[in-house]
């Protein structure tokens, strides 16, 4: 099957959509953006193979007159499944990796005790993942760093307490090792554990295992070819792409937001550290842009301070912040000195969810200035980004655009943060029907 | 009345960005306009003679959002151009006749030409002052602006103003001047009596509402003060340069008085303390107005100082005069006047031996822990070591 | 300008180079010679009327911008920062302090002589008042204020136009009587403008020849060395008129053999982007910004910043029959000192006359009399056009500000788009 | 024979100590610091304050002073606060008599203090707001690097080749170390980098407060980074400053040291005014 990929290198995370040749999305992946770009982007391209594998298995299964009503569930109990092996494979790995770090840290008395802590916290650590994976589980995040992480630090403060070992050395060598873990793409053969996520569905769910195993291995010998690839977003420049399979993500954005909702005008996108307001024509083509300037305050970058900061997940702040009842006022959107912000109106008794409500205002109000400087906001507004992933963010955006701008159509894609992904994937798919890539 | 009255009343004239004092002012009889200005200074005199109300137009403090006004300005420009365009913008400033943008600083300047492109039927000026202080060059100068000023705010108005109208005018400002002079002694003198968060607001209601108004509640401020039983804490005595355009949030006021500074002397709002003394109610007025503004006027960065002697002598006699202890330079960040003028003043107190500190606010600064680090600072080492 | 081995220099460039050196080394030498240096700014540079009274002309602007293309400036800003200069001015102000700090090197390497008198014509910009209050702080020599007054209403007015007259007649040509011992004869000042005159008639020709479609140069990569004289201490010299004869019959070559703008990579290719420019440049990281506009086959057909020092393609030329009131006109009118709505027409106009793509605003962190309202002006420039508008953010000489990559993806993204517009206006 | 205590609430990190002084001489009886790492910093402050009685031996009542710094303006069981430059300029001088300027450099600030010999504030300069050289910063970067916070020192001093860390804005920097990474620049090299640069800065700071003569003290979270204090006497000698910068293994509690060292002689101030203030 003829493939075109959009990668998008964005600053915070790096995104790849796959496309077919009748300009279907297959898949899509998403993935850190880490200190390496070009394991991102590889990482981000196997994450959207595998998002398609499982479109593919969705088309199979589909045929299976059997199966009627219930693929859906199916599906994602075997995605959930398979992400459970995937994540297995990383804590076993990040287990070796801890293990092989304790000497490597300084500051610490006794190894042996560190390495006794060790077996406790990934003991528990495995029981809680394999807790998150359940059927019906809610996560905090889908990327490995952010859930290992978490348990991490809870369990190895528990057990440092316990233990009487001291914490930060512990720290230290999740600091480390994560990274290692994190440039290792995962090694073993994807096929395999689609394989093994199948067993463990069919187990848990008394499925007949003859019915799915035969679409499953078909779909998993379609071949994905990749024909062309255009590279977008922040880190482009680094993507190792010539000139031409590079786009601005400005006008992927654009395009983008024009494929998965035809009638839009205006597109806001919200990354990590840049602002942008595009205004589209009916083609998707850009009419004008502004983004923030130098100044990368009050950008998605800022949430991710502030979530540190509380610790807690990005995930949480938009619920939290829905639970105000009254919003501070935060001036400063400075994303450096959030931190601080907010320990200054704790400190003044204000309550964290009603300076988290002020803080998401802050980061709207912030872009609704680029959007003026844009041109405004004409009917349909489509908001794109990371941060159209937060509620709480997105009722500030209805608010105001009601009160500027009037009656909107407000478009909000669940994959929004694939925006730019997607347009560079049209983009691929054009060029490549135009010249296929040798 | 009471003081805490008497400010409650002047915090709700300076929390309320719809200007409801002037709007109703203006609803009261049919042909009354009302002209907005821009600090520093405006003869408010020719307006008042023209039966027309000024509004010192200050931006949008630290309880505004800023959306518009955002999108027409860099990062790197300070915030009350920003907050002004975006009251215009929004409509708050809907009910003016005219805006008069006086010669400050090149910021303030296009904003002149960019209320020209958002209102380009309203009455817009750009009022330029002489940087040349001899009578014969740069006041006749200003004696034609000014006179310019009078015909355009009498085409305005739709009738004529005569000089003795604006002698009426200047006699009544003549009595605002000395009032606000008073308070400013009696807190010098007794600063733990009149608070500069009090003086503060008393003076910012000046900016939205009838001259004839603020006289009274001068008076009433005046009256009450001295009755107020107020304990004399272990503070030192400041004097506050460089915040003569962009206006500091209240809580930053109030941060410089809780870490232990009295504020004896400002430039909060210089408008209405520009011109020193009274001016002459019974000669040619313009030119008594010229006189004053050429001679008897007070100072600051928008000025040009003709001689390198004469830099900084006003702040030095304002730290003599009133008994300070140090200057604390507080501009508006990308001041430019302010900014570029500071180290040539810092230099000059250095040379008296007089303790200064500096740092720059923003209209809508909300952290004040860098401010009260440093007043607090300044106020512990005037204290511990004095 | 090149220093490109292979590109062989025109004689223009040569001639400029020359100009410039001598002039330098005319300022180094007042140690020997005894003459005596004035120090004014480009706005409102009154060349023409100090060089009545054998005086030289010292631009600090000139010695930031060189500094700036030295990699010289960032270090002298730091120094001057470190002296209590707030982070937020204007840098040409700090380059200018932190040079003095630094032994006061002129750029031959020489040390510049202190000024004998500071010429503070105050045109157009708010901060060359203070400037020179500095340097006056430092030097302690005499100062001499100008103040030309704002066109904030649109137009030069009679009483702007004597209060600048009555300056000039009371302060500013006693002053320079003074300092320089010469009596003051106007028809040397006729005779000086009347040079200015035919000069600025050849810069205008130049700078209106990128009326073509592929233009003969870059009205401001380039055209800041083509106002290079006239903008400096060479206007009303024979030698500017000379320079701006050559410069033109250059350009009539160049036009007549259809080629682009020289760039310091040899001629430009294809002319694939035609932009009108907004606000000064960046002079750290010159090279590689204009490097950023002719790789990409961008083209710049009028700028606004080649009008700082006198606006002369709207018809305004220095005239030897009204000697002080055209002096007073011409500092009237300088770029700076013209109200946004103006500023707005002058760019419409551009956008339109040149045929341009549309307008990119390169907007300077240092210059609020530039920067401030740009984004207005903008907006009606895009309205009342229709076409696309870029906008970037540099500094002038604060290499920290210049963040290439930046303003790289800001760049590729605007051309990106005046392309795809463009090939949808051709599909339809 | 006074004791009091001092605590300085820093963003980082929460320092309290004890003193017992008699006139001029101050014994130093206890101290506890505490890494805030996402915890709440006043319960912290609760927990330093009781263990440093504890280790003493001290009852709570016994204590005549307890004095706050930093961000502690808002901690109830303090007897009186005093700001962090008073404080860090006493502290300096107790713990290096010689010293004459103070450079703190904590989670998101840099401050240059310049002292007299009797711990006076003289000047003061602190850096701007947008600033890529904070410990915060730092740290960041070192996480992000995967690199434990003791282990930055050590790194730094490895470099051979530092890289230029130029972006005012932290946000933005963050990015530029992304890109080194994936240039394939070595952590020491870009540590040393991100070193430099907030050595510039301080170096800078030095330079405006006209420190001259006598010792640089470095105070607060950063003092003890060995890689920033080589750096910083790069800077300070590319600069042409003719004075050494020192830290102390005691460094990082100047302020909770000045604090209650303040302390003291209030209480004796307040003693002789008749005012006694008493811990609540
Ligand atoms: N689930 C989420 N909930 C809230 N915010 C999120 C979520 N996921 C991502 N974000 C925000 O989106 C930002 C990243 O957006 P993204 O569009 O991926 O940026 P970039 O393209 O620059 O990497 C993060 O900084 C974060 O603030
Ligand atoms: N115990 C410690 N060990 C290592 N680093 C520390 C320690 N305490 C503080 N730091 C570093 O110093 C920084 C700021 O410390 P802190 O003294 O709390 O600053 P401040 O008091 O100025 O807020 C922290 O962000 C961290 O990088
Ligand atoms: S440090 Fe803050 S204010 Fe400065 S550029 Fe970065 S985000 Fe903006
Ligand atoms: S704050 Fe300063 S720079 Fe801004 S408008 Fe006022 S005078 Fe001008
Ligand atoms: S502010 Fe602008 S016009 Fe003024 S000196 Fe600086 S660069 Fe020149």
């Amino acid at each position: 099957m003829k493939c075109y990929i959009g990668i998008d290198l964005g600053s915070t995370t790096t995104k790849a959509v796959i496309m077919d040749e009748h300009g279907e999305a297959l898949g899509h992946g998403i993935t850190n953006s880490r200190s390496n770009y070009d394991t991102a982007s590889r990482v981000a391209k196997m994450e959207a193979v595998i998002s398609t594998r499982f479109t593919l298995f969705r088309h199979r299964l589909e045929r299976v007159p059997e199966l009627k009503g219930d693929i859906s569930g199916l599906l994602a109990d075997l995605e959930r499944s398979f992400r459970l092996e995937l994540f297995l494979e990383q804590l076993e790995d990040l287990h070796q990796t801890c293990s092989k770090n304790v000497d490597t840290v300084p500051g610490i008395d006794s190894s042996e005790a560190v390495h006794e802590a060790l077996e406790e916290i990934f003991r528990n650590l495995a029981k809680t993942l394999e807790e998150l994976f359940a059927p019906g589980a809610e996560r905090k995040s889908d990327f490995f760093r952010d859930l290992a992480g978490s348990v991490y630090m809870q369990v190895s403060e528990d057990v440092a307490r316990q233990t009487g070992l001291s914490y930060d050395p512990l720290l230290n060598i999740y600091d480390k090792s994560i990274i290692e873990v994190e440039n290792r793409p995962p090694s073993a053969n994807l096929d395999e554990k689609f394989l093994a996520a199948l067993d463990r569905v069919t187990r848990e769910k008394r499925i007949d295992e003859k019915l799915l195993r035969k679409p499953i291995e078909d779909a998993l010998k379609e071949e994905i070819e990749e024909c062309y690839t255009v590279g977008t977003g922040y880190g482009r420049v680094r993507l190792p792409f010539p000139k031409e399979n590079i786009r601005s993500e400005i006008l992927c954005h654009g395009l983008g937001a024009h494929l998965m909702y035809p009638g839009t005008r205006t597109v806001l996108d919200i990354g990590g550290q840049d602002t942008k307001g595009i205004q589209v024509d009916e083609n998707g083509i850009v009419a004008n842009f502004q983004m923030n300037d130098r100044c990368a305050a009050g950008c998605g970058r800022y949430l991710g301070y502030i979530a540190d900061e509380m610790n807690m997940g990005l995930h949480e702040l938009g619920p939290m912040a829905m639970k105000s009842t009254r919003t501070v006022r935060i001036n400063s959107t400075c994303t450096v000195f959030a931190g601080a912000e907010l320990r200054d109106r704790l400190s003044l008794g204000e309550k964290r969810e009603d300076i988290i409500a002020g803080l998401h205002r802050a980061i709207i109000l912030r872009s609704m200035s680029i959007l003026s400087r844009s041109g405004g906001v004409s009917d349909e507004f489509t908001f794109t980004g990371g941060v159209a992933k937060n509620e709480a963010a997105v009722k500030e955006l209805r608010k105001l655009v009601e009160e500027n701008y009037g009656d909107i159509t407000i478009n909000i894609d669940p994959d929004s943060i694939y925006t730019g992904a997607l347009g560079a994937a049209e983009f691929a798919k054009r060029s490549g029907i135009e010249k296929p890539l040798h | 009345m009471a003081t805490e009255d008497i400010i409650e009343r002047c915090t709700g004239l300076y929390e309320d960005l719809d200007f409801t004092a002037a709007r109703q002012w203006k609803d009261g009889a049919p042909d009354r306009k009302v002209i907005g200005y821009m600090p520093i200074y405006v003869p408010e005199e020719i307006i008042h003679a023209a039966g027309m109300m000024p509004l010192g137009v200050v931006g949008g403090g630290d309880q505004m959002e800023v959306i518009h006004g955002d999108a027409y300005y860099q990062s790197y420009i300070c915030r009350i151009p920003r907050s002004t365009i975006e009251l215009g913008v929004t409509g708050k400033l809907d009910f003016l006749d005219g805006m008069l943008f006086p010669s400050i600083c090149d910021v303030i300047r296009n904003l002149s030409g960019m209320w020209q492109l958002i209102r380009p039927d309203m009455y817009v000026q750009y009022f330029d002052v002489p940087q040349n202080f001899e009578d014969g060059v740069g006041g006749e100068y200003y004696v034609r602006e000014l006179e310019h000023l009078r015909d355009g705010l009498a085409a305005l108005a739709g009738r004529s103003i005569s000089d003795d109208d604006i002698n009426q005018s200047i006699a009544v400002y003549n009595e605002r001047r000395r009032l606000v002079r008073e308070i400013y002694k009696l807190r010098a003198e007794t600063p733990w009596m009149v608070p500069t968060s009090e003086v503060y607001l008393l003076m910012r209601a000046g900016l939205v509402i009838p001259v004839e108004e603020h006289i009274q509640i001068m008076k009433e401020y005046l009256a009450a003060a001295p009755g107020e039983d107020r304990p004399l804490r272990d503070a030192c005595r400041v004097v506050i340069s460089g915040s003569f355009c962009e206006q500091p949030p209240l809580n930053l006021i109030k941060s410089i008085e809780m870490s232990g500074c009295y504020i004896v002397d400002d430039d909060y709002m210089l408008g209405n303390r520009w011109l020193l003394n009274d001016v002459a109610t019974d000669g040619n007025p313009l030119e008594m107005l010229s006189d004053a503004f050429l001679h008897h006027s007070a100072d600051t960065a928008a000025k040009y100082c003709a001689r390198k002697e004469d830099v900084g002598q006003y702040l030095l006699q304002s730290v003599k005069d009133n008994n300070a202890e140090g200057v604390i330079f507080a501009a508006a960040s990308f001041c430019d006047p302010a900014l570029l003028e500071r180290p040539m003043l810092a230099d000059r107190m250095s040379e008296h031996g007089v303790p200064h500190i500096s740092f720059k606010y923003a209209e809508n600064s909300g952290q004040m822990q860098p401010i009260r680090e440093q007043a607090g600072t300044f106020a512990d080492t005037l204290k511990l070591w004095s | 300008m090149s220093n490109n081995p292979e590109i062989v220099k025109e004689s223009s460039m040569v001639m400029q180079k020359e100009m410039i050196a001598n002039n330098y080394d005319q300022l180094t030498s007042t140690a020997e010679t005894g003459r005596k240096v004035v120090s004014t700014f480009v706005p409102g540079n009154l060349n023409e009327l100090i060089m009545c009274f054998g005086l030289l002309n010292n631009l600090p602007e000139i010695n930031a911008i060189q500094n700036g293309m030295r990699k010289k400036s960032g270090a002298m800003i730091m120094d001057a920062e470190r002296s209590g200069h707030s982070e937020d001015v204007c840098t040409y102000v700090k380059s200018d302090i932190g040079q003095m700090s630094k032994g006061n090197v002129a750029p031959n390497g020489k040390p510049m002589p202190p000024p004998d008198l500071l010429l503070l014509s105050y045109t157009g910009c708010f901060t060359f008042m203070k400037w020179f209050e500095l340097l006056r702080h430092e030097y302690g020599c005499e100062t001499v204020m100008l103040q030309v007054p704002y066109t904030g209403a649109g137009e030069i007015t009679d009483n702007m136009r004597d209060y600048v007259v009555k300056q000039l007649k009371e302060d500013v040509i006693p002053a320079l009587e003074r300092v320089s011992g010469v009596k003051f004869d106007i028809d040397l000042l006729r005779e000086n403008l009347r040079r200015s005159a035919e000069a600025e008639d050849n810069l205008v020709w130049v700078l209106e020849s990128a009326k073509n479609i592929r233009s003969p140069i870059d009205a401001y990569f380039g055209g800041v060395y083509y106002i290079g004289p006239i903008f400096t201490a060479f206007r009303g010299t024979q030698d500017a008129v000379d320079y701006y004869r050559v410069l033109r019959s250059e350009i009539e070559t160049r036009l007549a053999e259809q080629k682009g703008p020289v760039t310091p990579e040899g001629d430009m290719q294809e002319e694939k982007y035609r932009l009108v420019v907004e606000g000064p440049p960046n002079w750290t990281s010159f090279r590689d910004f204009w490097k950023m506009f002719y790789d990409e086959g961008a083209v710049i057909v009028a700028s606004t910043y080649t009008k700082v020092g006198g606006v002369y393609d709207q018809g305004f030329r220095h005239d030897p029959d009204r000697p002080l009131e055209s002096l007073a006109e011409y500092c009237l009118g300088c770029y700076t000192n013209r109200n946004l709505p103006n500023r707005v027409n002058m760019l419409v106009d551009y956008v339109n006359e040149y045929q341009a793509d549309g307008l990119l605003i390169n907007s300077i962190k240092s210059c609020n009399s530039f920067s401030a309202g740009q984004l207005m002006m903008m907006q009606q420039v895009e309205k009342r056009t229709g076409k696309p508008a870029g906008f970037i953010e540099t500094d002038l000489v604060d290499p920290r500000y210049f963040s290439a990559a930046n303003v790289k993806n800001r760049l590729e993204s605007y051309f990106q788009m005046i392309e795809q517009k463009r090939s949808k206006t051709e599909a339809a | 024979m006074t004791i009091t205590a001092g605590i300085d609430v820093g963003t980082g990190a929460i320092k309290a100590v004890l003193f017992e002084s008699e006139g001029d001489d101050n014994k130093w009886l206890a101290r506890r610091n505490f890494r805030v790492r996402q915890r709440d910093p006043l319960k912290l402050a609760r927990t330093a304050f009781e263990e440093v009685l504890e280790e003493a031996g001290i009852a709570e009542d016994d204590v005549h002073y307890t004095a706050t710094t930093g961000d502690g303006e808002s901690i109830p069981f303090a007897t009186g606060h005093f700001y962090s430059m008073t404080t860090h300029a006493r502290g300096a001088i107790y713990l290096e008599p010689d010293a004459r300027s103070v450079l703190d450099i904590g989670a998101l600030h840099g401050r240059a203090i310049k002292i007299d010999g009797r711990g006076k504030v003289l000047t003061y300069r602190m850096t701007s707001q947008c600033a890529s050289g904070s410990g915060q910063f730092l740290e960041n970067i070192a996480r992000y690097l995967g690199i434990a916070q003791s282990e930055i020192g050590p790194l730094s001093l490895q470099a051979d080749d530092p890289e230029n860390v130029s972006s005012i804005c932290a946000v933005l920097a963050e990015t530029d170390v992304i890109n080194m990474v994936s240039r394939g620049i070595t952590a020491p090299n870009i540590l040393r980098g991100i070193h430099l640069s907030m050595a510039g800065r301080l170096a800078k700071l030095l330079r405006v407060v006209k420190a001259e003569d006598g010792v640089v003290f470095l105070s607060g979270g950063l003092a003890l980074d060995e890689g920033l204090l080589a750096a910083l006497n790069d800077s300070m000698e590319k600069m042409n400053l003719k004075i050494e910068a020192k830290n102390h293994p005691d460094s990082m509690f100047a302020g909770a040291i000045g604090a209650a060292v303040w302390g003291s002689y209030r209480y004796h101030k307040l003693l002789e005014q008749g005012v006694l203030a008493k811990a609540s």
